[in-house]
């Protein structure tokens, strides 16, 4: 729970379990390192935490513009934390631009530090400030911290003889000391950082300790305004073992590399260039020697197609893009359906409809995942809830892809591929295996059946180069148990049957959903999947706190669902379904199990905050 | 995987219990046959052999030869190739396509395929329609064709398949047509050439386009009007009274008489497989005034890309052991005891 | 109604208000040229009709082959039709393979005319009989009516003097005759229907009448076995007017030349060939001098680009595919959303999934209509029940796309595309005009602004060279009212609900649903949409003669759905929704009005029959 | 709608009021200048043109042009220039697309464009990178260029912009680069050339391919590193020095001094934009042992395929009239009366 911080005035009685701090900057200023080295020295204190780092659409926007801030925000503290936070407690503006695009999110009453040193005549114009808003009165309601940091920055590096431009670079570093001395942080790993980073250029890694030095020393000494007090937040109660922080992308990426080893598979990865899915293969091109082999296709048809390919060939296909490039995808993916090859198809979602708005979270491609194909040509789909949970999703729709022989839709969203937090990293011998057996021999006597299925509903998988089983597979209905090609009328309607069957079997092999918090039954369910798991689960639990009776149900499988699910919803009065669309799960439940699940939608390209849903909820229960 | 003793096979071994549903008269099984005739002088195991296609009359090829056959979905084809080959090198992989498949829809993964240069062999069935669909003109149709979709024939400027390829950087071309005898041993010439190997095989759509390709494809005056063209043999035909030679003032092709066999002193070129510039100017010399040319075009082979990748993809795995523990573990880390983390 | 002919043991006691005949035979036998003249034959005679082709896959398949059958079924008579019929009464089998794949449809006491010339060895062979089947008594629930039709017409036509192969093709003719004698047909609009078909060639039209004559006179003369006899159905009652037969393809094209003449625009149509959408495409090519326009494009994806090109330079663009193909306008559609463009998307589906089943029917692309694009992308969604109206559905959805400047998605079928029926010709002065206005000036003041809203949320169109009002528009957000890039949070959301609001608003615009068989409330509602209207139409109507509480409602507006939909439906007990697919519209019922609509699948690449509705229909009273 | 004398407007008039969003310092700027400096000098229409484009920073373009914009979908802009010019042909398209968006994901409707003949500006930034995803390798990058998902360095051979371009049948072929003075030339030849041009602009993306093109489009030393095409001129570059002779034994073309500016001695091609041979080879010359080809390489045009589907609609519509009552009572009808159904 995220409080409020050294505000004299604050009604909170809770001592501050948690803060939100929102480093902002120009494009340039090095905000997400910043941020970044702030989320490793929370992790150190033992803090939990998640972050939302907010990039802008521009490349390299210019310099001192609205729309070229560029914010980290993180939630850290010493309880569990699920959610990057509502509102800030402290918002760190580099400049007016990054102050004005950022400082209507902070609480009333929160902090503002601000480097005056780039208040310029030139910077507020850009930033389309008439006049200065630390001298016009405007910020009142918050306590403003404003001094020149780049003048500090720029003594205090002033040894090492770097240009004024190197020299101002190290602000963020500066600033970062600052940071580290409010929340009572070790400097060493920092400075241990900076050193490997800089190991080729002494002087620089000089410098920047300097800064990051003098920004603590300043924090030390100086008086600031009085009321800002170094504050310590301590550990969260954590279970020992090794933790490292982990964005969505990065676990998306481990998570197949672990799924193709657990299915004793080489993994091939076709994808093209799309963001927010890009990071996936940026990652996974540097994991070679696990056997992956990455292919950067014309296109996203092509990367698919190469994908099934590969897997026709008997590797792991999976494919990866977001919602435009996945649209292109669909009549690839009625192949797969039809061929039944195994192939994961990963769905980084961000803003819609359209090119949209590529660097902005949302939830809207559900309803081209669960129906978005011509024909009956059901594909499971499966969602991940944080960053962590992705590492787990990944490796199950592996699973159900070689498993059942069938394309498995994997969907994470732009918050949850950037996001990171800390993860527990797991041991590899603790994970379920699931080896693939290609077919040996012919599977009927003296015949081959492609078509032969197992008591799954699953058709074998025939790799080429296997002596003796040649046979031919493609998108034209395929004859039951031979393969060939018919179009006779009960052909259609039992191979219809059997990969529909195929599909819906697949809940037998998923656990039963369970309640996150709460009680199964009562007067309010709050449903949700995918990244609105953070504030949904705060919301929840401070609305039980208050003594209501609501609560989380989290669904991980969107389709098939989990077999209890329909009876569990039964047994609420009320179910709530926050997404960030304008209400495309709630269709899937309410067809499904006929119960009046309410939507709760936000399409504003931000996570919901918890606040929004504590309002429904409260609203629900009113 | 690959056998490494040649294997035995005779043609019966490659064909299909599948009946073959072309329309009668259909220039497609010449090609079937042809290549069922090739693929045991090759060698080929068809364990080992992937027919690979999209959508058309012609890319239901797949479904006649006895080896590993993929029917894909339309214009794709080049792509499913790509996968299969970088997941297993070993395989041989042939891609059936037609005029629509493959220059149409398909157009842009035609050209990456050639681009990248995988090892395999594209066969574009050229019939210069799309027969599946009963009829409508493609992207090679001759201006004027008529057609469901043109009934007062077509306006758009037919493409070139030949010099699309070499623009999109083919390294082997070459042409034959359905019936032709010669067309083993073009089939064989493109199985030999290590990376993608353009063939272009003019075909006869008897039903919605029947013998566009007389001209030069009707046995009778069939010498006058085909040019064979062989590596370092001179660019005859007509029996060896005519030539193709270069008007170094245009900077194009003429075509000479020959007197006495002394094409030397006509100037006929000799072939060389190898040069690009006479490759362009092969694949845009007109029919009409000029004979067809048949046969390789070019051929001057470059690394193939499966290679590269799996080159790549050793260089990159050298020295480092896949350990899954590891590489979870990988990036900033630190530990929780019961004294609190540490780095 | 259809009901057994000529059978001794018939049971019925209703006298035959409609025949169910199939003529099936190779597909160089001409069967579809006889049933269309049959047709024809049939609506001179006044019946009412439906008819239904069934070709085979394959361009021309091999002669005598089971996958080289091509079928024409019509079901004609003197009540009202709206099937095509679910089993034959009378199977015409012009070889062994017709007779093979046909026979088993044929009702029980049915009657099969055989052609004995075409039992050769080797037909049998072909057709993979062992023995004759018109020999081994394997037909004896049928009556068999076989002769040597080949034998009959090679002689009837000998005096032409043609060679054996032409002479054996007029066998098609010469069984229309006998057809024609048996249902009490009038010659002579056939007679010069040929001669004008083969007015260039005397005596193959002489030939052909010749084989016509000698089919109705034997007939006339033989002894048909003694039980077949002479069958006059009367004229249905139909109000006065011009008549013709129309395929829904047809319809498609003349219904969006009529909505781009109503709307006072050029039509622009982009398309590429697939079966069996391209048939709208061939119809438009030939309809230039009504300012249309056609483009056969690379692909799919460049047909709707096109046509969107063409909307943005104010033209009406229309694009047209199948499955497969709609799969692959996806990305752009969202375009078309985002940008606001009027645009038209013709489905013609069939069945699925990936290639699936070209040549045939199925109703299987509601969800990728409804559901199957990135983002909250909403676009309306019309369906046609039969040929004739799709001419209505056509101009309905012009209609929608000019006054909500949005795409729209037309959906028909294999079947509607194919099939044929009698069509009372209208006139255009009772068509309502739509006319389009293109914004001429600024529309605020000194300034353009082509994102403001008019009272239904539609956003004006402006066509380029248009002097003054140069503006830019695109795939990425735009701000309200100025229509420039805009990503910010406030404006995403204000513009996903405006989006969402204008296509829920378009249910203003249409018709309440009405029921169009049995009452406003009851115990069962029978809920179709699209072609499934002919047999759900029937069984209602059946089940009702019965004294069945069920009625028939048919939805025309799949999205969105006419506003008293919910409160009517809510009226019936139990909601039944037959479609040729796994339960898709049921999916959109569910989630709009949580009514428990049941489905009642079929995906078989065949039309629903009469009786296994009407089944439905009992099991769900029982 | 044209407008019938020529508009006048300054470069003024053509710039929007949207903040430009490029990194300071791209390539793009410099070609935004340039094509606003050049409209005003066509006499172009604000109202009249339109420029169309798909995604990337390139893509971009349109947002900062006066004039109608159309910022579509990836790869898509030629499919709707099409559609934009066949509903209106008056209108001025230009297309502007990147290697990625004209050359990876729609490189098939580029070559369709092309093949067509529609009357349109085709500018092709090529800064061998995908810049809006920041930083990928593109289909046009050098064999070894690293990038995110080629930490190694990419293994594809590289595309050729013209060499495709020209295989795809274009009759119009440009190469620029993004600070050149010639820019707005190379822009007014591709204006008046009537059908599609294709013009290749290479482009410094300053962030992700810094300086690729310094080779030869660096300042110093330009003089030896670029040829400036111009008809009729002798192909002479290095003040004069040098030129761009024919080799005639192996057909390809070879850098030779000029003695004296003596350049027919030394066999010096004059350009002939028309010839198509030519062409072949000025877009495969490669830079190094060459100077690189800029200028118009090709310009040859056909009839548009606008005017031909213009054409066509008009013979099919002569002395047709569009009664829609009568076109829906076409075919076989008949009249059902008081006394039953009648022909
Ligand atoms: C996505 C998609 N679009 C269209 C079709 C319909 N279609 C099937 S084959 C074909 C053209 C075939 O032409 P070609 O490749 O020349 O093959 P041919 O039949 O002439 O051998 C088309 C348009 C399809 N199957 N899928
Ligand atoms: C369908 C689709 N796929 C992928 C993307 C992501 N994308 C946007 S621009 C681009 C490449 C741009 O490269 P290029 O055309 O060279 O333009 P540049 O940014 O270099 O000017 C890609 C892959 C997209 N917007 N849409
Ligand atoms: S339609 Fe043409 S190409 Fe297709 S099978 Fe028949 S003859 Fe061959
Ligand atoms: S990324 Fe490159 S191409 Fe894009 S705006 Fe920046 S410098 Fe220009
Ligand atoms: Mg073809
Ligand atoms: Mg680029």
């Amino acid at each position: 729970m995220a409080t409020q911080l050294a505000d004299p005035e604050a009604k909170s009685t809770v001592a501050p379990e948690a803060v939100v701090v929102r480093f902002a900057g120009d494009s340039g200023d090095g905000m997400q390192l910043t941020g970044g080295q702030f989320t490793l020295s929370s992790a150190l204190a033992g803090n939990d935490f998640a972050t939302f780092p907010d990039f802008p659409a521009e490349i390299r926007a210019p310099q001192g513009t609205l729309f070229g801030v560029s914010a980290f925000q993180i939630n850290f503290g010493s309880t569990s934390i699920d959610t990057a936070g509502d509102a800030p407690d402290v918002l760190v503006a580099m400049n007016p631009a990054a102050l004005k695009t950022n400082v209507g999110a902070l609480k009333p009453g929160g902090l503002i530090i601000a480097d005056t040193g780039e208040f310029t005549k030139r910077n507020l114009e850009k930033a389309k400030y008439d006049v200065s808003p630390l001298e016009d009165g405007s910020l009142a309601k918050w306590q403003v911290l404003a001094f020149d940091i780049s003048a500090l920055t720029l003594e205090s590096v002033k040894p090492f003889g770097l240009g004024n431009k190197e020299a101002l670079r190290c602000k963020n570093m500066w600033t970062l000391g600052l940071a580290l001395w409010m929340f009572d942080r070790d400097r060493a790993p920092l400075i241990d950082w900076l050193n490997a980073k800089f190991a080729k250029n002494k002087v620089l890694a000089d410098a920047n300790v300097a800064a990051l030095n003098a920004g603590h020393a300043y924090g030390e000494t100086a008086e600031l305004g009085g009321h800002v007090k170094k504050l310590h937040l301590g550990p969260v109660p954590t279970p020992a073992g090794l933790y490292r922080t982990i964005t969505g992308a990065d676990a998306v990426a481990l998570g197949l590399v672990a799924g193709a080893q657990l299915a004793h598979l080489p993994m091939f990865f076709g994808g093209y260039p799309i963001t927010p899915a890009s990071s996936i293969l940026h990652a996974l091109v540097r994991l070679k020697e696990f056997g992956v082999t990455t292919f950067q296709a014309e296109d996203e048809i092509a990367a698919i197609c190469a994908a099934i390919g590969a897997s026709y060939a008997g590797q792991l296909g999976v494919t990866s893009s977001s919602g435009p490039g996945i649209a292109l995808k669909g009549e690839a993916m009625g192949l797969a359906v039809m061929t039944e090859l195994p192939l994961v198809i990963v769905n980084s979602q961000r803003g819609g409809p359209s090119t949209g708005l590529p660097t902005k979270t949302e939830q809207s491609d559900l309803y081209q995942a669960v129906y978005g194909r011509n024909g009956d040509a059901p594909i499971p789909v499966v969602s991940a809830r944080s960053p962590s949970d992705a590492f787990e999703c990944a490796i199950e729709a592996c699973r159900i892809a070689v498993q059942y022989m069938t394309p498995v839709i994997l969907l994470t969203d732009g918050y949850i591929a950037n996001a990171a937090e800390p993860w527990q990293v797991p041991d590899p011998a603790t994970f379920k295996e699931f080896p693939v057996t290609f077919l040996a021999e012919k599977n009927a006597g003296d015949t081959l059946l492609p078509y032969k299925r197992d008591g799954k509903g699953t058709r074998p998988w025939i790799k080429p180069g296997t002596p003796g089983l040649m046979h031919r597979i493609g998108g034209i209905e395929k004859a039951v148990d031979t393969g060939h090609l018919d179009y006779s009328p009960a052909n259609h309607q039992a191979q219809t049957d059997a990969r529909k069957a195929k599909v819906d079997g697949i809940a037998q092999s998923i656990p039963d959903q369970d309640v996150c918090l709460g009680a199964p039954g009562g007067k309010l369910a709050v449903v949700g999947w995918g990244s609105t798991y953070g504030p949904i689960h705060q919301a929840v639990g401070r609305a039980r706190a208050k003594g209501m009776d609501v609560s989380h149900i989290h669904v991980r499988h969107i389709w098939p669902m989990p077999q209890n699910l329909g009876e569990l919803l039964k047994g609420y009065d009320k179910v709530l379904v926050p997404e960030m669309n304008t209400g495309q799960f709630k269709t899937v439940l309410r067809d499904q199990f006929l119960v009046d699940a309410r939507p709760l939608t936000k399409t504003s390209g931000q996570p919901f905050t918890i606040a929004e849903i504590e309002a429904a909820i409260e609203g629900a229960l009113a | 995987m690959n056998a490494i003793t040649p294997i035995t096979t005779t043609l019966k071994d490659w064909e299909t219990d599948q009946e073959v549903r072309w329309c009668p008269g259909c220039g497609d099984y010449a090609i079937l046959k042809a290549v069922q005739r090739t693929l045991p002088e090759l060698g080929a195991d068809p364990a080992n052999t992937v027919f690979v296609s999209g959508i058309g009359c012609s890319s239901r090829f797949p479904y006649y030869v006895e080896s590993y056959g993929f029917h894909t979905i339309h214009g794709r084809a080049p792509a499913f190739a790509t996968g299969i080959k970088l997941a297993n090198p070993q395989l041989d992989v042939w891609l059936v396509t037609g005029d629509g498949d493959g220059m149409s829809i398909g157009g842009n993964h035609t050209m990456h395929v050639l681009r990248r240069n995988l090892d395999c062999q594209i066969l574009l069935f050229n019939n210069e329609i799309y027969g599946l669909t009963k009829g409508q003109y493609s992207p090679t149709s001759r201006q004027g064709t008529t057609s469901p979709t043109t009934p007062l024939g077509s306006v758009d400027r037919p493409a070139s398949p030949c010099a699309f390829a070499l623009g999109a950087g083919a390294r082997f071309i070459a042409r034959g047509f359905d019936v032709s005898k010669e067309l083993p041993n073009v089939l064989k010439a493109a199985y030999h050439h290590k990376g993608a190997a353009f063939v272009e095989i003019f075909q006869n759509c008897i039903v919605y386009n029947k013998d566009v390709f007389n001209d030069f494809a009707a046995p009778k005056g069939a010498e006058d009007r085909q040019l064979w063209l062989a590596n370092g043999e001179p660019m005859l035909f007509a029996k060896g009274t005519q030539g193709i030679a270069l008007d170094t003032e245009k900077l194009t092709l003429k075509v000479v008489d020959v007197i006495d066999g002394d094409w030397q002193a006509a100037g006929v070129i000799v072939h060389d497989v190898t040069n690009r510039s006479i490759a362009h100017m092969l694949v845009e010399m007109p029919f009409g005034p000029f004979p067809m040319a048949l046969g390789v075009l070019y051929d001057d082979p470059r690394p193939t890309f499966e290679a590269a990748v799996m080159a790549e993809r050793e260089k990159a795995a050298a020295g480092k052991e896949p350990n899954l523990a590891k590489l979870l573990a990988k990036g900033q880390t630190w530990t929780v005891t019961e004294g609190g983390p540490e780095l």
